[in-house]
């Protein structure tokens, strides 16, 4: 079976291994330890870690349309963000009459914006099923629409980059306006439960932060198995010589769309477990410049590689984090400095740097070096 | 899990879409037919009311100087580029004019371009697999399993090309000549009605030409191969027939030492030799 | 505002020409009727104008645009009245109305402000504007004509009927007796209608509106009668009107993409960093007005020399120490780029400020271009276009007939082609990219003209550009002018319909669909070169 | 386990928790800053963040509070709503801070607000805002619509007889509650639909030469016409410039801005605005000792002469000397203690008056029309004769008119709807918190 494959790999194995022991370690330090106690992992800490852990899927998704389908895409935030507004819709819905207006249907912004009723695009979120299909629909949907027609009159390289940029560009845009019924710049908030529990309690937090973690896990599994599939080595033929893989007879523009579909969702995925845990959905996750900052956790990391988007996407984040609340001037000196090193001197990114010092010792099919794709780049 | 499960559904939805795999018909006549075939970039006139014709199991070589049309003609025939007019025929059934390259890649063209072109973060190995012919679309392909019969196929042609030793390793590593036939060797494991080499020689030692030379004849009569190439004595020493392209059209066509004697074609093209 | 500050200064000039003994100011009657206007009430301010307006005073005129400008304070503690000069930190630098004796700084605290406020500053406008109608210069004349039409009041007829009898110029004339028909339309006249059915200001467009509502039904047919054959000609001028607009704003994303049309187009760098260099030109508008203070017309003369040359070191630099380490590999230097984009950014919040920097619009860039009371191109805008297309066809000669732009060409077409030739590929890129970067940097000089210059400016411009290099074809500087200025154009025509937002949402996902119509955009590189 | 060695670690205990009492006491009280300083935002939060850090300081010199020095904690939420609510967490969980002035936008507040509430925190917003909330543990020293928006409209209709309008707003959702209450209130006062003209653009807008060629062509229909503008930040600049260039002058058609202060002034050549009009509680200019002893202490602490101070500052000022003084009044920094002391606690404001917080968490204001002038200054032209006291819910939104905020026990209620005689929303949300 080739959702199996992946758990034979001794890659996998290990990052499943550090992965649950990571966060057996911090459950049990969270629940076991007393507040103040050194050891003690605060549910402010584990919101946060859960936080990167949503940061990571989003990661691995994006590493697997550019690692080993070579497609940059700068619009992975839109299915980020598309997955989050669905659960946070699914959420704005929850609140029901506890709302400031009290009205049992209509969230708060639509109350005081003076809408008479749920436009039809709310209806059904009030059902978890449906909210939860949504969550992998809506990014689907779009990256299916939008891939198939990019991918058909096989837009590539620096185009197909520019052009998702301009499409998370145009939703955000979109869901700015107060019109589209999304609730405008201030977005989604004030959530209060999620499946009946309520979001305000550290046992829901610890909750979300384990989903996170295992949303993870089946995530990069997924990614692997397709990876590590026959499908996953044509990927790598689309990449590095698409027409060679054209006159082989098969369908790029098809295997394209397919992993770019099967990313979006588990972007959608990781925008959904994002909005729980940070309280609130806005059309800022569509900015642009999130877009990249996703691709440099994932340059960071060490492109094709799935693991490295992991490490990236968490320690750019736990820097962020660290650098905005001690030297908050330096922040983006930090953040931009990182990215030109990284590209510069690390093009193979901190995997790259394992994987080197391994050599010799043990050959894993980890790595596929996608160089020789960037070297096509340039020509195209 | 479900994620796939719906994907794999929608897949079907595009069923039209996927490659048709009928057997091509030669009973009346030609594998390949060409006729009238124009094309023009930014008015240049490529190819120039060309009119070829390959039979089933011929190996035909097509000489021509540099930008006599070659890769243009080899370009319509697998569906890279669209002429503006003529018709393009495999076999009677197939107008290759109203397919795309996977489709007629399916049908059984196999195309080697004049650069090699391999995979070259993949193992030689994978490089083979991926050109097997199997089903290629997106689903059987992620659920595609290493059968024994595939090894064996794979072997068999790794020893064909060559490469046994290098089964592992990545194809990027290999030499210019290497890569040449690992190239040709994927177009072996697609088992192609129709082989269209560009330059397959290019690059290589003398004795790594003979080998390909003999591999070249040795797959005519099973299957139709044109070849595309400029270095004369590696055509001379395959060819039975050879076309000569010039401007976009059919110059000459006849056997080696007809065409080399051909008055208009030493004007053109081996004049420059003699 | 230019007219503000020359005022000002010829306030102080006719002060100090009027210069009179000290032991002359106990009884100047000025004195009182300044005192008289600081004090009175707001419903006797007419009044107190008035009285120093009819005192004959040669030196009115000043107090009464000091008055207008804000310029008028009250020392607190000896309630004289003084005039500002500099109203600009802590403590003010003063004068004396009435000798122009400037009575150097005093403390904010120290003084009181004669309030004004805009129905007073209107009515002085009128008064002003009736002064300056004897002027000589008849456009001057003209101006201040213009300015009367709407502000004409019962006391003002008589004195405008007089100068209307005197003027020579027909220009004027017309001018004076439109503001009269205005006020005359306003009393109930039919006349004054046929005087404004030709008029295209809008004020006089107000008058019939006016009238058209009023209650005298024959005056108000024959308003809108009036208002029918306006309409007719509005809308003429408003087609042009959008198509100025949509120019103009195309050709601001022609500047804007012009450079990354060279970097990213030629070069196949692309560079996030391309709006930050933008930035730096306009703040090196702002740096050399900081230079040059109370000239900012030739600092932003100076700017674009200057401007060109700060963005192309920069430029320099980027290249030297990143870009070049990444040749080859397009879609790196856009992550690596973006990053020197964000350094950028937090160093000029750093280093000079998170706020936006005031750039001063020189006079001859302020106002409007009249073609007639309806139709006026703004000026800055009419300089950035001219500017866009100076630039651009200056771009086109150096690649088209400088060493410089063959060069260029061949490393583009083939590098080791080129290199075999002789031709220092790695100048030629350091040339190149110096060239696009300090093209962003005069663009940044034009946008200080239009925009916000804060450390935020590039961002607002990055997307736009990439956006029209792309739509109009990579590595085609032609296409990048068709396209900046047709996307300019679209998006003004669908605003009124649409929005502001809607308008962007669509042109952009126009975008979308045209590039999967023609993946290699509007005018793409063809043949063999191209395919790679 | 003995007796006497229980009895011997109780012992060790209790002194241990005497110490840290004693410890506690000579604690800094922790002042969390939760503003912008990078990102879009930085532009108008950083000098917030400094006029916070100059107020503790000043606060320090005199000697603390309650025998206790301040300690500012300064975290960057860098303009990212989500980071926000992130930072925000982190300086109640974490930091344990005992009070939080910060925010800008009203997004931003969205995003914090839930976890104000849930940790119980302290939260002091500067901003004019939209209104529409009253939160337990927020304070809202800025404007509501009532203390900004209706004064100046009564202003422009009665003082220079307007009567078209055009409210011209950035795409979000101060803009679009204030135009509604604005339209709603103007509609009441007997304006005709199709005198008013309602736009939105998106943030940072920069090319309004459609819109301003549509204002300039809304204004030629013979009535007196005035913009209302509640334009965001830096799309401002181009907008007035837009204007001048159009040949817009304050006299044909005033507009009133509600976003628009010294501190956006300071980066516009304010030639071409003379005359344009702003509403505030607050403006630099304002003639009064305890503005220009502030206006000093900010030139001393920023170094920079030319440095201006604005309404938000003056917000904090005043919402700063407010905690100070329950804090005092409470006798702690216990936050219950501090939210009930807090209500009727009156602070001299930087206009010359007294600024009250009201039971409904917003403030007493003065409200101030001034007009720009040439030197980026306003100059007052018109002012409300008392203070106004902010209104939590609008009453010219259908939703809100019945709904009245109190905190005062045994209200205690932030939506208290006197039709239904009930507690709205936060009847379902204290059962939740008493479980």
């Amino acid at each position: 079976m080739w959702l199996t494959r992946p758990f034979q790999e001794r890659s996998t194995q290990l990052f499943l291994g550090i992965l649950s022991i990571a966060m057996i370690v911090v459950v049990v330090l969270h629940l076991a330890t007393p507040e103040g106690s050194a050891l003690h992992v605060s549910s402010y800490t584990v919101t946060l870690l859960g936080k990167y852990l949503c940061y990571a899927l989003l990661a691995v998704a994006v590493d697997l349309v550019w690692g080993y389908l070579g497609i940059l895409s700068l619009g992975h935030g839109a299915f980020f963000a598309l997955g989050g507004y669905a659960m946070g819709m699914y959420l704005m819905r929850q609140i029901g009459d506890r709302g400031t207006y009290g009205d049992p249907i209509l969230p708060d912004f639509m109350v005081f914006l003076n809408w008479q009723e749920l436009p039809w695009y709310w209806l059904g979120f009030d059902m978890a099923w449906f909210a939860f299909i949504m969550v992998l629909l809506a990014p689907g949907l779009l990256a299916l629409v939008f891939g198939f027609l990019a991918f058909r009159s096989r837009v590539t390289g620096v185009y197909l980059s520019i052009i998702t940029q301009a499409l998370t560009f145009a939703l955000m845009l979109a869901f700015f306006r107060n019109e589209m019924g999304f609730g405008g710049n201030n977005g989604l908030t004030d959530f209060r439960d999620l499946l009946g529990f309520n979001l305000r309690t550290d046992a829901t937090r610890l909750g979300l932060f384990i989903a996170t973690g295992v949303a993870l896990a089946i995530g990069y599994v997924i990614c692997r198995a397709i990876v590590a599939s026959k499908l996953g080595r044509v990927s790598i033929a689309c990449r590095d010589a698409e027409a060679r893989a054209r006159f082989l007879g098969y369908r790029v523009d098809r295997v394209q769309l397919f992993v770019f579909v099967v990313s979006a969702m588990l972007a959608g995925v990781a925008g959904a477990l994002y909005v729980p845990q940070v309280g609130i959905i806005n059309p800022s996750e569509f900015s642009p410049l999130f877009s990249i900052e996703i691709v440099v956790w994932v340059a960071l990391g060490g492109r094709a590689t799935l693991y490295g988007a992991v490490i990236g996407a968490i320690l750019v984040n736990y820097a962020k984090t660290v650098f905005t609340g001690v030297m908050p001037d330096a922040w983006l000196f930090a953040l931009g400095g990182l990215f030109v090193l990284v590209t510069v001197f690390l093009p193979k990114g901190i995997a790259g740097l394992l994987a080197s010092r391994r050599k010799g010792k043990d050959d894993d099919s980890g790595t596929d070096d996608p160089d020789t794709a960037t070297t096509r780049e340039a020509t195209a | 899990m479900s994620i796939i499960q719906e994907l794999s559904n929608r897949d079907r939805v595009f069923e039209f879409l996927t490659p048709v795999a009928s057997p091509v018909d030669v009973r009346h006549g030609p594998i390949l037919y060409l006729e009238d075939v124009n094309v023009s970039f930014d008015g240049f006139r490529a190819i120039n009311n060309l009119n070829l014709t390959i039979d089933d199991g011929e190996l035909r070589c097509i000489i021509g100087p540099n930008g006599a049309g070659k890769t243009t003609m080899m370009d319509i025939i697998t569906g890279k580029t669209a002429p503006d007019t003529g018709s393009v025929w495999f076999g009677s059934r197939h107008n290759l004019l109203t397919m795309n390259e996977p489709e007629i890649a399916s049908l059984g063209i196999g195309r080697k371009f004049q650069k090699p072109t391999v995979f070259e973060a993949l193992t030689v190995f994978e490089n083979l697999e991926l050109a097997m012919a199997t089903d290629k679309r997106v689903i059987p392909t992620l659920r595609a399993v290493m059968k024994a019969e595939y090894r064996d196929r794979i072997d068999e042609v790794l020893e064909t090309i060559g490469l046994e030793n290098l089964r592992d390793q990545l194809a990027g590593i290999l030499s210019h000549g290497q890569k040449q036939w690992l190239e040709i060797g994927m177009l072996l494991m697609q088992k192609p009605r129709l082989l269209l080499v560009d330059e397959p020689v290019a690059g290589m030692t003398e004795q790594e030409m003979e080998r390909t030379a003999e591999l070249l004849t040795s797959l005519a009569g099973k299957q139709s191969v044109v070849v595309v190439e400029h270095d004369m004595g590696f055509v001379r020493s395959i060819a039975r027939k050879v076309t000569v392209l010039h401007q976009g059209s059919v110059l000459a066509e006849g056997s080696m030492d007809q065409v080399s004697n051909d008055p208009e074609v030493i004007k053109v093209y081996l004049g420059e030799e003699a | 505002m230019s007219i503000i500050r020359s005022l000002t200064l010829l306030l102080i000039a006719l002060v100090s020409v009027l210069s009179l003994p000290a032991a002359a100011q106990e009884d100047d009657p000025g004195r009182q009727l300044l005192i008289d206007l600081a004090e009175a009430p707001a419903s006797n301010v007419e009044e107190a104008i008035n009285a120093i307006v009819s005192s004959g005073d040669p030196r009115a005129r000043g107090w009464l645009e000091a008055y207008g400008n804000n310029r008028l304070s009250r020392v607190k503690n000896t309630g004289q009245v003084v005039v500002v000069l500099n109203n600009r930190g802590r403590d003010w630098e003063i004068a004396n109305p009435l000798t122009g004796e400037n009575m150097g700084d005093m403390s904010r605290r120290e003084l009181d402000r004669v309030a004004i406020n805009n129905a007073i500053r209107g009515q002085l406008e009128g008064i002003l504007a009736m002064l300056d109608l004897s002027a000589t210069d008849p456009d001057v004349r003209e101006a201040s004509a213009q300015d009367m039409m709407g502000k004409v009041n019962a006391s003002l007829v008589e004195p405008l009927e007089a100068r209307l009898e005197l003027e020579e110029s027909a220009r004027v004339r017309n001018r004076i007796e439109e503001a009269l028909a205005i006020y005359r339309v306003g009393e109930g006249n039919l006349e004054g209608v046929d005087v404004l059915a030709g008029s295209l200001h809008p004020r006089a467009r107000a008058a019939l509106n006016d009238a058209v509502r009023g209650d005298d039904p024959a005056l108000a047919t024959k308003a809108q009668q009036a208002l029918g054959t306006i309409e007719q000609k509005l809308k003429l001028n408003r087609a042009a009107e959008t198509l100025y607009f949509g120019l103009s704003l195309g050709s601001v994303l022609v500047l804007a993409a012009i450079g990354l049309a060279i970097t990213f187009g030629v070069m196949g760098v692309i560079n996030m960093a391309h709006g930050e260099l933008i930035m730096l030109g306009a703040y090196t508008t702002w740096g050399m007005q900081q230079l040059l203070p109370g000239q900012p017309g030739l600092a932003l003369i100076l700017s674009i020399p200057a401007g060109f040359l700060v963005a192309a070191t920069a430029g320099i630099i980027i290249e030297r120490s990143v870009i070049q380490f990444l040749k080859g590999r397009p879609l790196e230097t856009l992550l690596a780029t973006f990053g020197i984009s964000l350094i950028l950014q937090q160093l000029v919040r750093t280093v000079i400020s998170p706020q936006n920097r005031t750039v001063v619009t020189p006079e001859w860039m302020s106002g409007s271009l009249v073609i007639n009371d309806a139709l006026s191109l703004t000026l800055n805008r009419l300089y950035v276009l001219a500017f866009a297309l100076i630039v651009f066809a200056a771009l086109m000669m150096i690649m088209r007939r400088t060493r410089l732009g063959l060069e260029v060409r061949a490393v583009t077409q083939n590098r080791n082609m080129a290199r075999s030739m002789g031709i220092r590929a790695t100048r030629v890129d350091i040339m190149t990219f110096a060239l696009g970067s300090g093209v962003a940097g005069l663009a940044g000089v034009a946008l200080s003209q239009l925009t916000n210059v804060g450390p935020n400016l590039g961002q607002n411009y990055i997307i736009d550009s990439f956006m029209v290099v792309v739509f109009g074809g990579v590595g085609n500087l032609w296409g990048t002018l068709i396209a900046g200025l047709s996307l300019g154009t679209i998006n003004q025509l669908l605003e009124p319909w649409a929005g502001a937002v809607l308008a962007k949402i669509i042109v952009l996902v126009f975008i979308i669909l045209f590039i999967q119509k023609r993946p290699r955009g509007l005018f793409p590189q063809k043949g063999r070169a191209a395919e790679g | 386990m003995t007796i006497r060695k229980h009895v011997k670690l109780g012992l060790s205990a209790l002194a241990l928790s005497v110490s840290l009492n004693a410890m506690a006491a000579e604690d800094p009280i922790k002042v969390g800053i939760l503003h912008s300083l990078s990102g879009t935002m930085a532009i108008s939060e950083t000098v917030l963040k400094d006029t916070v850090e100059m107020l503790i300081e000043k606060q320090n010199a005199e000697g603390g509070v309650l025998g206790r020095q301040l300690e500012a904690v300064v975290v960057d939420p860098a303009s990212n709503w989500p980071l926000f609510a992130e930072k925000a967490r982190e300086l109640l969980a974490q930091e344990k801070v005992d009070v939080i002035f910060g925010n800008w936008t009203s997004v931003s507040r969205k995003s914090v607000l839930p976890v104000v509430e849930e940790l119980n925190g302290l939260l002091f917003y500067p901003v004019q805002y939209e209104g529409e909330e009253s939160s337990e543990n927020v304070f809202y020293t800025g404007a509501a619509p009532n203390q900004q928006a209706i004064p100046a409209v009564n202003y422009l209709m009665n003082n220079i007889g307007v009567e078209r309008w055009v409210l011209a707003g950035t795409d979000y959702v101060y803009p679009r509650t204030t135009n509604k209450i604005l339209e709603t209130y103007l509609m009441d006062q007997g304006v005709a639909k199709e005198d008013i003209m309602i736009n939105y653009t998106p943030f940072g807008h920069s090319d309004w030469q459609n819109i301003v060629s549509d204002i300039k062509r809304f204004g030629s229909a013979g009535k007196k016409t005035a913009v209302v503008s509640t334009i965001n930040g830096d799309a401002n600049v181009p907008f007035y410039r837009e204007l001048g260039n159009q040949g817009i002058s304050a006299s044909d058609i005033p507009v009133v801005a509600f976003s628009v202060g010294e501190q956006e002034l300071s980066g516009i050549d304010t030639g071409p605005l003379v005359g344009h009009l702003a509403a505030w509680n607050y403006f630099m200019s304002v003639d009064s000792d305890a503005n220009y002893d502030f206006i000093d202490q900010w030139i001393e602490h920023t170094g920079n002469d030319e440095a201006v101070t604005n309404d938000p500052m003056e917000a904090h000022y005043i919402g700063f000397n407010m905690y100070i003084e329950a804090v005092k009044k409470a006798g702690t920094t216990d936050v219950d203690a501090v939210k009930d002391a807090i209500i009727g606690v009156t602070v001299p404001n930087l206009t010359g008056g007294y600024a009250a917080m009201m039971p409904n968490h917003h403030i007493t204001k003065p409200v101030l029309i001034g007009e720009i002038q040439d030197n980026g200054q306003f100059s007052v032209v018109w002012e409300t004769p008392s203070t106004v006291a902010g209104d939590a819910w609008s009453d010219y939104l259908p939703g809100s008119r019945d709904m009245v905020a109190d905190w005062r026990k045994p209200l205690f209620c932030g939506t208290f709807n006197t039709k239904t005689g009930s507690c709205g929303a936060s009847a379902g949300q204290m059962a939740a918190a008493a479980e």
